[in-house]
């Protein structure tokens, strides 16, 4: 499967190219298509981001939601204000709040220049600080999760606050443009979608290149073995750190392709649920597989698109059945389905007999 | 002795409150129930706290005292009547009165037939009421009262509740009667109210006094009403009452205060604990991380739905004991359930900690929806006997409110049989020697297959008790799991896995947080402040408050 | 001597876990050049004190220093393992799922900083990688997933990527355990190579004919104290040490 | 230019009435020219779900009614369910999907203020229509969004007029308690405004909230008898928590033995629904506001609650039948109200139903007639205060005389 990862990327790149080339020559294209396999394209990085450090770093996350929030959020204080500048409506949570203006924080933030620098600053600060706390006191496996999901569960109780300025319970919504592309027009989802496979195809290369690095080899061996590595005189603080903050980054990155897409970001990105859901997406397509995680976002996240119109009823009893099957008939995820079909399945043999895996 | 010469004085008291209900004093008995009758069938608010007080010095003007007992009792019928929309007016004047399912005429409780008249229930507006439950309390008291002794309690409380509304010629009757010291105590507090308003110094001056025998912020809010028009300079002594009094309840109403904080945050504690001990076996002891604890919380609770519908259906009169009948039920039910999800799920996923915590959201999702399709997602509804409702009013304005004091003695049991179970049980043993050891103690003969499948059905099973528990207290649908598995995952993280004692410390630490943040800086801060807490524990120890230092 | 030629220096140390004592007041000294072995009963406290020499256990008082001059008392595993204290673990700790020489080449860069290990490989590197495959006997398998190597060449390899780090000082546990009468020659053979006046190597074991083939001196270990120290031979005959061990059996029998 | 959709319409509309005297029998199988779709987006999972799922079946249940009169335009109406399981980027999803994929002509949907805000982009950049039947904070008119309930202006304030009455208590003094969110924040806003106009005093009224989905009132509930302890007049509770909060308050109330006639609560978002699983014996009297109450005398209100209980009873759905609640009221109304202004217009296409939109009116459940104005999108309701009765259901108290105009601005906000 990795070695088909860089082929995907490209195809990723190109289709995300062609969509936005396509889209300025005036050629229509599907608004709800565009849209759905945009939105799947911002989950497929997010699983991808969460790929990078549980299949590659044994580091399971329970809340990297914070991190796609991160990125939805300021991508959304963007919007809002540069609607409020075209357009004079103030947002609704400056109305019930009785603000005349919006808070402080939002200065500059209708630069999209400043925007992307202010995500990065803003992810790495976070990921940092509480990366480094949570690595040198050397919490790992199951408490590591437990504090993750803390953190994100602690964050949507904050953003619930109508007071912080990110609109409470609503969240923000009421978009009018986005570099300056309306959203009212057709072309804005296709060019949105093209950009986010773009983004995933670049992201997608740029983690396959991590990987096959150096540092990837230092991630497979903390993943393996962390304290292995430390009695080799390696603090493996810092080959944690680097992965937590990359991972949150490529989070954030996909919360900021995903707010446009959808119009309302409000704390139920912060859930638990949702960080869960991200980790089942991994577990389904296969951790340590890229190009499994972004299967398995794409599946999962399709299917949910797909069966809670069709067959409403249904949709959490499939779910249900294919996280438990999977979960624990292919512990790799659908990679070893794969694995089975294909030529050189000699991993199989031996995955589900490896030793406890964090 | 005091307190009779008061009954005395207050009797001539009363007389002079009297003299607004004049004109219906002129009417017979039959005459005034007729207009009653008509005056509440306006439903004119006015109209009708005006007349209720006239029946209520209508009932006692009479000396005989068993004319009394009638008309209290005539008071009694109509005054529920009216609560219950058994008492109907038609447009045209015509009445009834609903017993069984006979129709009565109202004034003489006789039977009649019905025409085919349109009745409707007078309706009852909020300013009413208070008047409306205070008469039927007081005519209640009197019409039950069967000579030397104390007076129905619950009445009583009714009346502390709203001593404003109380008819003072009832009160000056029932004042009369032999009554025992408690009875009569609370009465003349009750009284008091009234009396503050007086113009005469000695009764105000006796009223504080009285008043501030029961302290609360009622009383504090009446006096310091009063105090305000007291003039210093003219009565200095009432004045000196009327500080003592305000410091003296201020003093009790502190304490109050703190006994009521800690009650709620013990009450709100062994909430947590319930919901967290069965995870603290599964997860802590066990190692398996179940995030559909929850589910089994709320299963817990729909079983005991069912064994209450049941008994509703087979033996009615079982019903309030439906509870305690549940016990066994919910925990097989529920432990059997666990037993299954070991055996299909757990099972498989024991070295692949990670992993069983998505097989198990998995589980819990189905287990939501498996409930929400059969059940429905509305709330369930559950009868709450008597025991369980209400409270008692202990010192100032503390008040122990008997659902939650059932709850935290059912956590203090539950933590009794956890304790035991896992201490001084070969079950429990075994489950330490797994959890201590796994190879060791499956080399020396333990079956840790068995122990396994046993640890996670009780585990499972107390969650479901959890569940009985809290189904008095909460909303049970569907999705109440959900509220409940954050928190059993913080409490038991930060006491510490595998320690029983830790989770109890941990529920009780968060519990008081909760309750003690919450009143300053609202729902919100608690919670972001106790999730603050577990992530900074978890840095400096990340195994929890209580481990066990052993050897890695 | 001077204190330079001190490898690890062990004063007054107490180790205990809650009420229990592990190591009672232990000094013990280690110098370069020397192979050291430690033997003693289980429960010994053997296996503690290379945990306290490797940061892996706190200890409660006492010192530790090592090359001379470096007190490691607060001091992490990496900083430990970076003043050249290399230690092989009793059951085979390596990266199942990379290969041999990833293996090699993570314990290679382990010791540097984290920018120095994002780089390529340089031609002096990929050398010192190639000799210590052939040094442990692994030249063979380079491309190989370690986790299909057979219990000896792991044990080797997780030796080798110790002295591929270049250590003072090597903390061999157990090395042999597990293996056949070749394998323990070779593996002789190869602490033999690897003895020198720069290193110092501290060998536990239990395999009382390894031990006499491979170690210069022998402490013995009993109950968190040093019982006996001196060669092999003077050590097999002392009486304390017999009684110690046979005194075990024939209380066991 | 003719283009090719247009095309492809005509060409279906001629096909379809060429082949209608064959399908006329089974109007199922037929094609599309014979059916149109309308769209619903109520949960029927997640946190809303309790009350919320019910309103699907409702307006399956209103098309019912349509089709069995004949269908709209001479087309059966045909519903597509779908279920953004309380989540509100799925509403915008889904509806997306409705509008798109679907072709549906109208929305009915959302209860909570967010979930319609993540639609309603999505409803206006594709020209559509959304039925909205709760009531809400105002403060918006999308002439996309039919808004079936009263803003706050004509409902909420009519209530405390009359709690601050003397028929109502002479209520001077306000515990405002709410989920904390944009709905109670705004109504309290309103209500704090309107009180100021008053001159009633800032020490006479406190407002706190609680996060959503909050249950341990306790605390709260402590601290608001210590409110009503204190001097200056009869206090109130204004309740604006949401959803699986209140039965959870009320659960404490009843615990903590307030009555009606010690603190009165004014509920503004509680239904008969929420009522469901308490004994409310010890709630008489407390009161909600509301455009409509299952109490109500009239024709068409014995019509849709016996309607619905056979719905409930045929259709095997796990609802209580003899309950009825304003929202399924109002969606119910929305159904009928569309497909009036539809055979005004005499099409489906959206513009021009809009336009059909003044002067629409229905003989709602609730007694009203209620209309559609050219001033804005809200519909004209009648307006209800109810108390807590021993049913579980509500009392009418008062009644507004007609149907007040709707002010979707409030002037207090």
């Amino acid at each position: 499967m990795l070695r088909s990862s860089e082929k995907f990327a490209v195809i990723f790149f190109l289709a995300g190219s062609l969509l936005v080339m396509a889209s300025f020559m005036g050629i229509e294209t599907s608004t709800y298509l565009m849209n759905l396999i945009g939105q799947i394209a911002a989950f497929s990085l997010l699983a991808l981001s969460l790929d990078l450090i549980w299949g590659f770093c044994g580091i399971l996350s329970l809340g990297h939601g914070l991190y796609f929030a991160i990125g939805g959020y300021l991508v959304a204080m963007h919007l809002v204000k540069v609607a409020f500048e075209k357009t004079g409506t103030p947002p609704d949570f400056m109305l019930f709040m009785g603000w005349e203006e919006l808070p402080a924080y939002y200065f500059g933030i209708e630069s999209f220049a400043y925007l992307l620098f202010i995500v990065f600053v803003v992810t790495l600060s976070v990921s940092l600080i509480f990366g480094y706390f949570s690595f040198r006191s050397r919490v790992t496996g199951v408490y590591f999760a437990i504090i993750t999901q803390a953190l994100v569960y602690m964050a949507m109780l904050f953003m619930f606050r109508n007071d912080t300025g990110f609109g409470g319970n609503n969240g923000m919504t009421g978009f009018s443009e986005i570099f300056g592309l309306n959203f009212r027009e057709n072309k804005t989802a296709t060019v949105l979608c093209g950009i986010s496979l773009a983004v995933l195809g670049l992201s997608l290369l740029g983690c396959k290149k991590l990987v096959d690095a150096p540092l990837g080899r230092f991630m497979r061996a903390v993943k393996e073995d962390e304290s292995r590595l430390r009695f080799l005189g390696f603090d493996t603080v810092y080959v944690k750190l680097t992965a937590w903050c990359i991972s949150a980054i490529l989070a954030a990155i996909a919360g900021l392709l995903y707010v446009p897409q959808v119009g309302i970001i409000n704390p139920r990105v912060l859930s638990p649920e949702l960080s869960i859901e991200i980790a089942v997406w991994v577990a389904i397509g296969g951790r340590g597989s890229l190009i499994g995680a972004i299967f398995g976002a794409v599946v999962v996240s399709g299917l949910k698109f797909i069966l809670t119109g069709l067959v409403p009823e249904l949709w959490p009893f499939i779910l249900a059945i294919l996280v438990v099957g999977i979960v624990i008939y292919l512990p790799n995820g659908f990679s070893d389905g794969v694995k089975v079909f294909s030529s050189n399945a000699r991993s199989l043999v031996s995955a589900p007999h490896r030793k406890l895996q964090s | 002795m005091t307190k009779i010469i008061l009954g005395i004085f207050w009797l001539t008291f009363a007389a002079t409150g009297v003299a607004a209900s004049d004109h219906s004093q002129k009417m017979s008995w039959i005459e005034f129930k007729n207009h009653f009758i008509t005056e509440i069938c306006s439903s004119k608010p006015k109209r009708m706290k005006a007349v209720l007080q006239e029946l209520g010095s209508f009932t006692v003007a009479n000396q005989d005292s068993k004319i009394i007992k009638k008309r209290t009792q005539w008071a009694t019928d109509l005054i529920s009547g009216i609560q219950t929309k058994n008492f109907r007016c038609s447009k045209g004047g015509k009445t009834y009165l609903k017993r069984g399912d006979k129709f009565l005429n109202p004034a003489l409780m006789v039977e009649i037939k019905l025409g085919d008249e349109k009745y409707k229930a007078p309706f009852l507006h909020l300013p009413v009421r208070p008047t409306l439950e205070t008469i039927l309390a007081t005519s209640k008291l009197i019409n039950s009262f069967e000579g030397p002794g104390s007076l129905d309690l619950d009445q009583l409380a009714l009346l502390e509740k709203k001593p404003d509304f109380i008819n003072t010629d009832q009160m000056a009757y029932l004042l009369t009667s032999q009554l025992s010291d408690s009875s009569r105590e609370r009465l003349v507090f009750v009284r008091a109210f009234k009396m503050l308003k007086s113009e005469n110094v000695d009764e105000v001056s006796e009223a504080l006094r009285n008043l501030s025998n029961i302290p609360s912020r009622k009383t504090l809010t009446a006096i310091v009403k009063v105090r305000k028009n007291i003039d210093p300079v003219k009565n200095p002594e009432l004045m000196k009452i009327a500080d003592d009094a305000i410091a003296e309840i201020n003093l009790s109403i502190q304490i109050g205060k703190a006994m009521s904080i800690v009650y709620s945050g013990l009450s709100y504690s062994s909430i947590l604990f319930l919901a967290s001990i069965g995870l603290a076996i599964v997860f802590g002891l066990m190692g398996v991380i179940n995030l559909a604890q929850g589910e089994l919380i709320m299963i817990g609770a729909y079983v005991t739905f069912v064994i209450q519908e049941c008994l509703a259906a087979i033996f009615p009169s079982m019903l309030p004991l439906y509870l305690l009948i549940s016990i066994p039920f919910v925990f097989l039910v529920t432990g059997g359930m666990g037993a299954l999800i070991e055996y299909s799920v757990i099972r498989h996923l024991y070295t692949r900690p990670l992993m069983t915590l998505l097989a198990t959201w998995g589980v819990s999702i189905f287990l939501i929806n498996m409930i929400r399709v059969s059940f429905g997602t509305q709330n369930l509804e559950f009868y709450v006997p008597d025991y369980l409702v209400g409270g008692l009013s202990v010192f100032g304005d503390f008040l122990i409110t008997w659902n939650r004091l059932a709850t935290i003695i059912f956590a203090i049991v539950i933590l009794i049989f956890t304790l035991l179970l896992v201490k001084k049980t070969r079950f429990g043993m075994n489950v330490r020697a797994v959890t201590e050891n796994r190879a060791m103690a499956g080399a020396i003969g333990v079956n840790t297959r068995k122990v396994d499948l046993l640890s996670f059905a009780v585990g499972s099973g107390l969650a479901g008790l959890a569940g009985l528990a809290l189904s008095t207290i909460y909303n049970v649908n569907p999705t109440m799991g959900t509220n409940f598995i954050v928190d059993a995952f913080m409490v038991v993280v930060l006491g510490g896995v595998g320690s029983i004692w830790g989770t109890v410390f941990a529920a009780l630490l968060v519990g008081m947080i909760n309750v003690a943040v919450e009143p300053l800086y609202g729902a919100v801060a608690a919670k972001v402040l106790v999730m603050v807490l577990i992530i900074a524990v978890i840095q400096v120890r990340p195994e929890g408050i209580f481990t066990m230092k052993v050897r890695k | 001597m001077t204190k330079f030629d001190q490898a690890i220096y062990v004063s007054g140390l107490n180790v205990s876990f809650g009420a229990f004592s592990v190591l009672k007041n232990l000094s013990w000294l280690v110098n370069f050049g020397e192979v050291k072995g430690v033997i003693g009963p289980n429960g010994a406290g053997k296996t503690t004190l290379l945990d306290a020499l490797t940061g892996k256990t706190e200890y409660q008082t006492g010192d530790i220093v090592v090359r001379g001059r470096h007190n490691i008392k607060d001091a992490n595993e990496p900083a430990i393992a970076r003043l050249g204290l290399g230690r092989k673990f009793q059951k085979p700790s390596i990266f199942s799922g990379l290969s041999v020489f990833e293996n090699l080449e993570i314990a290679l860069r382990s010791g540097k900083a984290i920018l120095q290990s994002i780089n390529q490989l340089s031609p002096h590197e990929q050398k010192k990688i190639n000799e210590t495959a052939i040094l442990i006997g692994l030249s063979d398998c380079l491309g190989k997933d370690a986790g299909t190597l057979a219990h000896g060449q792991k044990q080797w390899l997780e030796i080798g990527m110790l002295i591929v780090a270049n250590p003072a000082v090597l903390l061999l546990d157990e090395p042999v355990a597990g293996m056949n009468g070749e394998e323990r020659t070779k593996t002789a053979a190869l602490i033999d190579k690897l003895k020198g006046p720069e290193m110092a190597i501290v060998v536990v074991e239990h395999d009382m004919q390894f031990v006499e083939t491979v170690c210069d001196s022998v402490t013995v270990l009993h109950d968190g104290q040093i019982l006996v120290e001196g060669p092999m031979q003077a050590v097999k005959s002392n009486q304390q040490v017999i009684d110690v061990y046979l005194g075990r059996d024939s209380e066991n029998a | 230019m003719m283009n090719r959709r247009k095309f492809i319409k005509v060409a279906g509309a001629i096909t379809g009435a060429a082949a209608a005297p064959a399908i006329i029998s089974s109007a199922f199988g037929a094609g599309h020219s014979k059916t149109q779709k309308i769209g619903c987006l109520f949960s029927s999972s997640g946190a809303m779900a309790n009350v919320e799922g019910r309103l699907n079946s409702v307006v399956d249940m209103a098309v019912a009614e349509l089709n069995a009169a004949g269908g709209v335009l001479g087309k059966t109406i045909e519903t597509v369910i779908t279920d953004p399981a309380s989540d509100w980027p799925l509403y915008a999803q889904n509806g997306r999907q409705l509008l798109l994929q679907e072709k549906c002509k109208a929305l009915f949907g959302c209860w909570t203020s967010v979930s319609r805000k993540s639609v309603l982009p999505v409803v206006e950049q594709n020209d559509a229509l959304l039925y909205y039947p709760l009531h809400f904070e105002g403060e918006e008119n999308s002439d996309s969004v039919v808004y079936m309930n009263s803003p706050p202006a004509s409902s909420v304030l009519p209530a405390l007029e009359y709690m601050m009455s003397e028929d109502g208590g002479s209520a001077s003094r306000f515990y405002m308690v709410g989920s904390d969110y944009v709905w109670p924040r705004t109504i309290n806003k309103i209500n704090k405004g309107y009180f100021s106009s008053l001159g009633i005093s800032e020490e006479s009224y406190k407002e706190t909230y609680v996060p959503f989905g909050f249950s341990n009132f306790q605390t709260i509930i402590n601290d608001i008898r210590d409110f009503a302890d204190q001097p200056g007049g009869p206090p109130i509770i204004i309740l604006t928590v949401v959803g699986s909060s209140i039965p959870a308050f009320f659960k404490e109330i009843i615990n903590q033995g307030i009555l009606a006639s010690d603190i009165p609560i004014l509920g503004l978002d509680v239904l008969e629904a929420d009522l469901e699983g308490l004994d409310t014996t010890s709630l008489v009297g407390h009161l909600n506001c509301w455009a409509y109450l299952q109490n109500v005398e009239s024709e068409a209100n014995t019509q849709i609650k016996s309607n619905w209980a056979s719905f409930v009873k045929s259709n095997g759905l796990p609802y209580k039948p003899d309950v009825m609640i304003d929202p399924m009221v109002s969606a119910y109304d929305g159904v009928h109200m569309w497909a009036k202004a539809v055979e005004k217009a005499g099409t489906f296409e959206v513009p021009a139903v809009k336009e059909a939109f003044d002067g629409i009116t229905f003989n709602c459940p609730s007694g009203y007639e209620i209309s559609l104005g050219s001033e804005n999108n809200y519909v004209a309701r009648g307006v209800f205060i109810g108390s807590v009765n021993e049913n579980q259901a509500f009392d009418i108290l008062w009644q507004s005389d007609d149907t007040p105009k709707p002010v979707p601005f409030s002037p207090y906000a």
